[in-house]
């Protein structure tokens, strides 16, 4: 079990440097939702499923979906 | 006998995960990132159905109705943006 | 394997953090600099829930007869960070929206660039 | 040079909180108060999920505050992009595909079917008015998407803001008139445990709590999607 739960934090961090090296915003979006998407199973194996439910809820539709407007609303490439 | 059964599919649908962040790193174009964090998702939810059973607590499943249920609207949403939609 | 087992949430909630301020310090980007909020945002609370652990614990709900109020983590860190996580994505979408009005304000999404235009 | 200072500064904050860090045992036993908490917490609210009775029984003076936060976020956002003569509604978009629109039609009320049962089952299951208002946020998220013309009704979404923060205030105030005279005291009866109607006052607060988090996120989502050209 502590061998999954390293490579989902590996994974996570991997995410997270995506997240800061992408210069397509749209790419780096994507990457930070599968942040937030594993940071909710890490939860989920901390025992909170309250907390997972309000990461998975949150960060999976509505953080993305409000991203997403500000970049059709602004630029999508970082220069 | 049954945790050991759980323990290996649980690995075997972390690899899965792990396979749609390579996806991810490596996907040339914005479209292929998506796939690979949608199928993320929809893989998360049978990871946590089966940590539920792990746990022996069935109130968890909740967790994964919200999933199955809500992490699709985060594709759509750049589904819509790629074809101008929003 | 004993360190992993020790420290590995920590590990994971650190390096959020870390990354999160990475991308405030060093990109100039607004909206880049929002994602990193928003990675940084994900790190305390990783953090704050990682606290609260005990080592074989379940989560604090009497959905059956037969739990013991001895194995259960500590509940209060989770009521903490339920509501951060809510507040968090307001904040987000308040400062989504100033981004939004910077560039209409600027045409720029850069801050080093909207310096040079203020006269 | 700004990535050189960044890293630094990043190294420095990185060391500090690293030792800080190691100092804190992982999977110790908890708090007292935690230890309190989940001792007490059937006799004392009748709610099941522990979590639940801390942010609607013992913490819900905090709960008001922190909705209050959210309702200031959501006006300053609506203060923010509101223009003075802005047009309203978009123009120029490209529909959306049948199978979206078909899907919405089915999806919709499945969501906020699922919301209410979240919001309503916050007592008993993990869940509760911040996570029911986020899906219900979600299902109009989700008409957003699939129809460009649709809005939601702002007077309503409004209305249904203003009146569950007045049902927050009023069961705390009529907590003052019974029993133990306080603030948000739990003065309906706790019934049995486990069953949908227990627990007192913690289900009611928590459905206004769902309701005006559904209506200020979505009002949230709405203010962004406004074309202010």
């Amino acid at each position: 079990m502590i061998i999954i739960v390293s490579l989902l934090v590996l994974a996570m961090l991997t995410a997270a440097v995506a997240a800061l090296i992408y210069r397509d915003l749209l790419s780096a979006v994507i990457a930070s939702c599968l942040v937030s998407l594993l940071a909710s199973i890490l939860f989920f194996f901390l025992q909170a499923p309250d907390v997972a439910m309000a990461e998975a809820s949150i960060g999976a539709a509505l953080v993305t979906a409000i991203f997403v407007i500000a970049i059709r609303r602004t630029k999508r490439y970082e220069e | 006998m049954s945790g050991t059964v759980i323990l290996t599919l649980t690995g075997i649908i972390t690899a899965g995960i792990l396979l749609c962040l390579l996806r991810l790193l490596k996907g040339p174009t914005a479209p292929d990132r998506a796939a690979a964090m949608d199928t993320a998702c929809t893989v998360t939810t049978a990871l946590l159905v089966l940590l539920a059973l792990f746990f022996e607590r069935s109130v968890y499943l909740d967790v994964a109705l919200v999933y199955a249920l809500l992490t699709f609207m985060g594709l759509v949403a750049i589904a819509r943006y790629l074809e101008r939609g929003i | 394997m004993s360190f992993l087992h020790d420290y590995v949430y920590y590990i994971g909630a650190f390096g959020l953090v870390a990354i999160g301020l990475l991308i405030i310090l060093v990109k100039r980007n607004l909206i880049k600099l929002i994602i990193g909020l928003s990675i940084l945002d994900t790190g305390v609370n990783m953090f704050l829930i990682s606290v609260g652990y005990i080592r074989r614990g379940t989560a604090p709900i009497f959905s059956r007869p037969g739990l013991e109020p001895d194995g259960m983590v500590d509940p209060v860190p989770q009521a903490l960070v339920l509501t951060a996580i809510v507040i968090g994505v307001a904040i987000l979408a308040l400062a989504l929206a100033l981004a939004v009005r910077f560039y209409k304000t600027y045409g720029t999404l850069d801050l080093r660039k909207a310096k040079e235009l203020r006269w | 040079m700004r990535a050189t200072v960044g890293l630094i500064l990043l190294a420095v904050i990185g060391v500090g909180v690293g030792i800080s860090l190691l100092a804190i045992p992982f999977g110790a036993p908890k708090t007292e108060i935690g230890d309190y908490y989940i001792e007490n917490a059937r006799e004392d609210t009748g709610a099941t999920n522990v979590v639940t009775s801390v942010v609607v029984g013992y913490r819900a003076f905090d709960t008001l505050g922190e909705v209050t936060v959210l309702f200031v976020a959501a006006l300053g956002l609506g203060a923010v992009l509101a223009t003075a003569g802005g047009k309203r509604g978009r123009s120029g978009v490209e529909p959306a595909s049948l199978i979206l629109s078909a899907g919405n039609i089915f999806l919709f009320p499945l969501i906020l079917l699922f919301g209410a049962y979240i919001f309503t089952h916050g007592h008993l299951t993990p869940g509760g008015g911040f996570q029911g208002g986020a899906v219900i946020a979600s299902a109009f998220l989700l008409v957003y998407l699939s129809s460009p013309g649709k809005r939601i009704n702002e007077s309503g979404a409004s209305l249904t803001e203003s009146v569950s923060g007045l049902v927050f205030v009023a069961i705390g105030l009529l907590g003052l008139t019974h029993g133990t005279h306080y603030f948000l005291a739990n003065f309906l009866p706790k019934g049995a445990l486990n069953t949908l109607f227990s627990a007192g006052i913690i289900p009611v607060i928590y459905c206004a709590i769902g309701l005006k988090v559904g209506s200020e996120l979505a009002g949230v989502v709405d203010n962004l999607m406004e074309e202010t050209e």
